[in-house]
């Protein structure tokens, strides 16, 4: 690594945003693989969220201030391409967790198969709308890796079913929950019948915020629970929708899993150990008869303890 | 004449504002049922005294006591709750607003948190009817009305306030000669119910007319008091410039050269005129009736409707940047909204329609900018800390004379001047027609100013107009200066200019007569 | 003298393009009433920016004070305290920032922009700090329903909208009726004169941009009541919207002007505009096209019919 | 009569403060390089903006404009253009954006800050259109090497950074010595009175917007050489953070006041706050929280500084 002023390792771990019940696991797990290996963890994410240009400032000003390694959810993977390579070149090694990086200048990618993800969700609904039905994709935001493979794993995976129309699958609903709400709000109006209640058989959502949004929309309007609607990653509100039926299944990463493994993996590059190129964290489809399987609950409701468990 | 202790005194006020210093100890009191006229040249601190009584201004040292009892507004508001009302030098109105908001600013009467829109209509009603001015509409938005009735909403608000002390900052600079005589008449009656009134102008026919006393300040100090009727008119003024003031309006002689400026049918304006080289020709009229906006249009501000338009070779309407090209300049009446960018310093101004020579190609050298303007602010004794300073911080007089020596330093054949000597001081009016004339005659003379005692160097006009003969097309309010100072002289009445003759036909009578348009001839 | 007529027009306008786009299911009851839902929140907000920019200032802390009182009644409200104190805790806390603008701004004569371009990141951070990095989760109460349709009583319109109803009635009062609101307008127009007349300008600058606050509280706890959760990030470039429903209503940045029917009116056309391109299935490149046109339009037209004729 | 002493004391302090905090690795030549790099973007920018609120008016639309020029760049590049021309083709399209803006603002009277928040909307819109709402990938050139530190050559400072000192050398000599620069202070200061003096003002503002519009296209092209990708969304809210820079730097939004110097102290300073916290290891919140607070005393100082003694 760089110019270190002490012994200890520091290692900087770069979310893409902070606010997600998500990026609070990530930081859990990887701020417990610090104290378990005894190195120091600066936990930064872009100031503003969802900022290309505010995350390249921030791997930038790590490298110059010289940090042993640096694990990065990139916010785009050629964007981030760049400043990783910069990196390289200075001697401060990379791991990517989350979303993908082009290139290979990095240790490790340490993440969920997203498009499985995508394809999980797919045949829950078409198994629950016996192959038949209307189905909406709400779209995340413009030019992200990892949920627009969810997006694509989806309509993969439906792809093969004749019976089922996707009524819209072209609308962003953005990144923060307040747009994603109004959005999502009017598009859904579009498809209201004259009793007001919605004529669509199934929703999916790729990411936690939407999800949360679009929850929120069909609670205001009492579609909760007459339409199929899957969505992606956990907080407490959505296992609480979960539970209550209003969201029939979420797709579940292991958030605590990937930042535990992705300060790991860079320890272990940094004590000259072998580590693998890719890694994969899993996914996992949770549904209210399963919710309460302790493989599952771990993964809705994490222990989020910074401590060894 | 008045007994017992003065409404308002003031002893040894100090103010300065970083170097200048404004007011160095002045005294100053004024009694009840008294009219106490206060005059000096511009920059001598009148309006900044005023300033110190309403509250605008804090002063360095000084006290002041009103019926006895100390009196120091930290705020406007302090002021006007003590009874002390002000009609300031610059329109100071809220133009979003009506009349009547704007008259009862600050004192609306409210009942249970509403405001009392009938009582608050009759209150502006009463106040201009008092000033005889009943057709000004206390619903009207205040930007809509013409400057003379924006000027007559500032009496009524100082009126209807019921204050004990009465301020007026020349309030007659944009008032017509009736509202003029009906100011006066109110003066009269308000001094007679016992109000204290504090009078400034420039006008000593005016100061004359109106005050009982006449208190003289220059370069901040007291120079001279008296009763009004002991002080004859040269004296008022000697005091004030502190020294002689020779021949108001000199007079070289003029020869007209060739036509600068020809005007067939020109609408708006009915206009047709011809104005030659080495000719000042004036144009009288009451407020409002079009002149500013006849001068406007001749000078691209405003579009021509009909009739031909010519200035030199070029024939036909150009924008204003054409005008320059020609060798047009032009004065503005509004000196604060128009005249001048009060921000920018006077070398800017004073540069700002002819940058060409500056520098080379399209680059201008500030320091080349600085000194021509520092020539000028020599030449017009502007009283300045240097041409860097910001024309906003200058006296109204000192920033009238930069709006001016714009269009020396710009070199103009042609100069339109709207009320050119609107709020300056005897001397410096002096200066000006000096200059005008010198301008129009092409020959120097001897500089108007002779012995000072006031160490400010005169305009020194032989220097200011070398060379050929320039034209004069001005618009002036002060009947005695188009008479002194034109060759010829029109009248302009209800937006019509009427038949341009010799200054020498006219007297103030006939031009007051013709203004209104009771003419008999 | 009435500034609103030109957006009121263009309201209508964009109404009636959208209606023929997409049909008169456009115009059905529940449609009307989604716009009506997603008006207020910028409404309610842009109501205490009327008087600010009436007044001649302008206040860009607005979508930071929302965020921080979403946070707000959702800490209170898992503290377990009664969702009306909860509420009248966020507004109390909005509050408090408009009077640290109000007192910069008086206090040190620092123009608003950039004392409310300050505090926007001070807030901003304040909130996030506040709330940890990450979103408050906080039990479903009554105030959740705030801007749910009531499908019996209340004549079928959310509550929240009728709030935003009587507060807009109420603002219009206050600007047209009262001393503060006149006083605000002679601020905004001429400041030099408001002061030489007495009006007490710090002190009126200080009430403005409490109340401004205030109501960018208030906008808070209605945000609040969709999300349900208290969220440090929500609002970013909120103000931008607030402060264009303004000027498209008629509002002048340099004071003195604007109506309190003109802002919502305002504020009524980006929704419009924003649900008719949803519903018509454009994407949001094109919606965000079609709004900024229709802004300069809007506001073209406005100044076109009030020109002085020469 | 100088607006810009005080914000370069400013800068001095905020330096001093992070000197202390983190110590003399804070001002290490790698580091100081760093913050020049980060500031670039804002500051080549905020030079264009600087000469638009000189002359009393605004730009919104640069956000935008950063955003369509990383779109164009990278759609050129991708169309197997010469890097230069790629650039020169982006520069001209946000060139483009201003005249329009310009044209606008001079032939339907809408004031500055309506038209570019419409253009804002439009041009964002327009540059997601394009890039059919996606980031447009685009080979790796020496356009990319821009903001790369050079480690020989150049004085080890990349070109980037060169050229944004000779842009700023420029605007300040175009604003202090030229008659366009001098027009520019006359019309911000009163427009009336620039044009009784025969300014063209229209033209001159068809210049200015065309001219900062130039400027946020090179500001996109620097942020492209950073990015490698064109994307649309890029600089959402840069047009705050480029317009705080100049007033920071003793611009005022009422027009005829502004230096270059003050700008590019406005944009260091936020750099160096940005910096400093991100290196001593606060937390964003913490950084939001001293970044609204210094901007509010660096302006406050400085009015302090220069207020009339009363
Ligand atoms: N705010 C200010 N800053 C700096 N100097 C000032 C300020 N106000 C007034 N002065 C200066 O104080 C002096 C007195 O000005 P004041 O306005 O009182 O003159 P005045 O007698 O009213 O002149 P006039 O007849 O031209 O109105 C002038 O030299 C003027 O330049
Ligand atoms: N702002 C305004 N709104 C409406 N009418 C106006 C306005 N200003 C002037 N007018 C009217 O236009 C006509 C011409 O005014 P103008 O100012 O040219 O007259 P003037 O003779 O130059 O008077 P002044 O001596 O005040 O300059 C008058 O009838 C006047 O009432
Ligand atoms: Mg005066
Ligand atoms: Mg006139």
């Amino acid at each position: 690594g760089g110019g270190q002023d002490d012994d200890r390792l520091t290692i900087a771990v770069i979310p893409k945003g902070t606010t997600h019940a998500f990026w609070q696991s990530i930081r859990a797990g990887a701020e417990r693989a610090g104290q378990e290996l005894d190195v120091g963890v600066i936990w930064r994410g872009p100031l503003r969220e969802d900022d290309r240009a505010s995350q390249i400032s921030e791997v930038e000003g790590f490298i110059t201030r010289g940090v042993s390694g640096i694990v990065l959810a990139p916010l785009d993977e050629v964007a981030l391409a760049l400043p990783v390579a910069e990196a390289q070149r200075q001697n401060i090694p990379v791991v990517i967790f989350d979303s993908g990086l082009k290139g290979g200048d990095y240790v490790s990618f340490v993440a969920t198969d997203n498009r499985k993800g995508g394809a999980l969700a797919a045949d829950h609904v078409a198994s629950r709308l016996n192959g038949k039905g209307k189905v909406i994709l709400l779209r995340y935001a413009e030019g992200h890796d990892s949920t627009s493979q969810r997006e694509e794993g989806f309509l993969e995976g439906l792809a093969s079913h004749p019976g089922i129309e996707i009524l819209s699958s072209n609308q962003y609903v953005g990144t923060d929950v307040e747009g994603a709400y109004n959005r999502s709000e009017a598009i859904l109006s579009r498809y209201r019948d004259r009793d007001g209640s919605l004529a669509v058989d199934a929703i999916f959502c790729v990411n936690e915020s939407s999800t949360f949004a679009v929850m929120r929309v069909l609670q205001d309007h009492g579609w909760a629970g007459k339409t199929r609607f899957v969505g992606f990653d956990a907080s407490d509100s959505l296992v609480k929708g979960l539970a209550e039926g209003h969201i029939d299944a979420l797709v579940v990463q292991d958030p605590v899993k990937m930042g535990y493994l992705g300060v790991k993996t860079m320890v272990s590059h940094l004590r000259g150990e072998p580590v693998e190129k890719r890694i994969d964290t899993g996914v996992n489809l949770a549904t209210r008869e399963n919710m309460k399987d302790p493989g599952i609950h771990a993964l809705l409701q994490p222990d989020l303890s910074r401590g060894t468990p | 004449m008045t007994s017992g202790t003065p409404r308002l005194e003031m002893r040894g006020v100090r103010k300065a504002f970083g170097a200048t210093i404004a007011l160095d100890g002045v005294d100053f009191s004024v009694a009840p049922g008294e009219v106490c006229a206060l005059v000096g040249q511009n920059g001598a601190g009148k309006s900044t005294l005023m300033a110190v009584l309403s509250g605008v201004v804090r002063p360095d040292s000084g006290s002041m006591m009103l019926e006895g009892q100390p009196y120091a507004p930290r705020e406007p508001i302090d002021a006007r709750a003590a009874g002390v009302a002000m009609i300031h030098q610059e329109l100071s109105l809220a133009p979003h607003l009506t009349v009547m908001e704007n008259i009862a600013l600050g004192l609306e009467p409210v009942r249970r948190g509403l405001l009392q829109w009938h009582e608050m209509r009759d209150t502006a009603r009463r106040a201009l009817a008092q000033l005889g001015h009943e057709e000004i509409v206390p619903d009207a938005i205040v930007a809509d009305l013409s400057p003379a009735s924006q000027q007559l909403v500032e009496v009524a608000r100082a009126l209807a306030s019921g204050s004990r002390v009465l301020v007026l900052d020349e309030p007659t600079s944009s008032l017509s000669h009736g509202d003029v005589q009906r100011l006066f008449e109110l003066l009269e009656r308000l001094k007679s119910q016992g109000m204290a009134i504090v009078y400034i102008s420039h006008f000593i026919e005016e100061v004359q007319a109106v005050s009982d006393r006449v208190v003289v300040l220059r370069d901040g100090r007291n120079v001279g008091a008296g009763r009004t009727r002991d002080m004859p008119a040269d004296a008022i003024v000697q005091l004030m410039v502190g020294g002689e003031v020779e021949a108001l309006y000199p007079r070289s002689p003029r020869e007209p050269g060739d036509v600068l400026l020809e005007l067939v049918d020109l609408e708006p304006g009915a206009a047709t005129l011809s104005l030659r080289r080495g000719e000042i020709v004036g144009i009288a009229g009451l407020l409002g009736a079009g002149r500013s906006r006849l001068l406007r249009t001749i000078f691209g501000l405003e579009s021509v409707r009909s009739g031909r338009i010519r200035v030199g070779v070029y024939s036909g309407p150009a924008s204003p940047a054409a005008r320059w090209d020609q060798g047009v300049g032009m004065l503005s009446e509004n000196r604060a909204g128009e005249g001048l960018a009060s921000g920018l310093s006077i070398a800017d101004n004073l540069t700002m329609s002819r940058l060409e020579e500056l520098g080379p190609g399209f680059l201008v050298f500030p320091s080349r900018q600085a000194s021509a303007a520092s020539r000028w602010v020599d030449r017009f004794a502007i009283r300045s800390s240097g041409p860097a300073q910001a024309v906003g911080e200058l006296s109204g007089g000192n920033q009238q004379k930069v709006a001016l020596a714009r269009l020396l330093h710009h070199d103009v054949d042609l100069l339109v001047l709207d009320e050119p000597t609107r709020g300056i001081d005897v001397g410096s009016k002096a200066q000006i027609y000096a200059v005008l004339d010198a301008l129009a005659s092409g020959h120097a003379h001897e500089p108007p100013q002779a012995s000072g005692t006031g160490g400010e160097p005169a305009i020194v006009a032989d220097r200011v107009a070398v060379g050929r003969p320039r034209a004069v097309l001005m618009v002036s309010s002060y009947l005695p200066e188009l008479l002194g100072l034109c060759d010829r002289v029109a009248v302009m009445c209800r937006g019509r200019l009427g038949p341009v003759r010799l200054a020498s036909e006219w007297t103030e009578h006939s031009l007051l007569m013709e203004a209104s348009g009771a003419k008999a001839g | 003298m009435r500034g609103d007529t030109g957006v009121l027009l263009g309201l209508l306008l964009v109404a009636l393009i959208f209606g023929l786009l997409i049909g008169p299911r456009f115009f059905r009851p529940a449609n009307l009433e989604l716009m009506a839902r997603q008006t207020v929140i910028v409404c309610v907000a842009a109501l205490g920016m009327t008087m600010v920019i009436v007044s001649g200032g302008i206040d860009l802390s607005v979508g930071s004070i929302v965020a921080l009182s979403t946070v707000v009644t959702a800490l209170l409200l898992r503290m377990g305290m009664d969702p009306a104190l909860a509420a009248l805790g966020a507004l109390a806390a909005a509050a408090l920032c408009g009077t640290v603008n109000g007192l910069l701004i008086t206090r040190l004569r620092v123009v608003p922009f950039i004392v409310t371009l300050g505090t926007m990141l001070l807030v901003r951070g304040a909130a996030k700090g506040l709330a940890e990095e990450r979103r408050i989760e906080a039990p479903i109460t009554w105030l959740n329903g705030l801007l749910r349709t009531a499908r019996d009583g209340n004549l079928g319109v959310p509550a929240g909208v009728w709030l935003t109803i009587v507060l807009a009635v109420l603002v219009a009062g206050v600007l047209g009726y009262t001393r503060f609101g006149r006083h605000l307008f002679a601020i905004g127009s001429n400041e030099r004169t408001a002061r030489l007349c007495g009006v007490r300008i710090d002190r009126r600058k200080l009430q403005v941009y409490s109340l401004s606050a205030a109501f960018a509280g208030l906008a808070g706890v209605l945000e609040f009541s969709r999300l349900a959760v208290g969220d440090p990030t929500v609002g970013v470039g909120l103000e931008l919207d607030v402060i264009a429903a303004v000027i498209i209503g008629g509002g002048s940045l340099s004071g003195g002007k604007g109506t309190v029917l003109g802002t919502v009116a305002g504020a009524a056309i980006m929704a419009v505009i924003q649900i008719g391109c949803s519903q018509h299935g454009l994407p949001n490149w094109v919606q965000q096209i079609v709004t900024g046109i229709i802004i300069v339009i809007a506001v073209a037209l406005d100044r076109w019919r009030q020109a002085p004729t020469r």
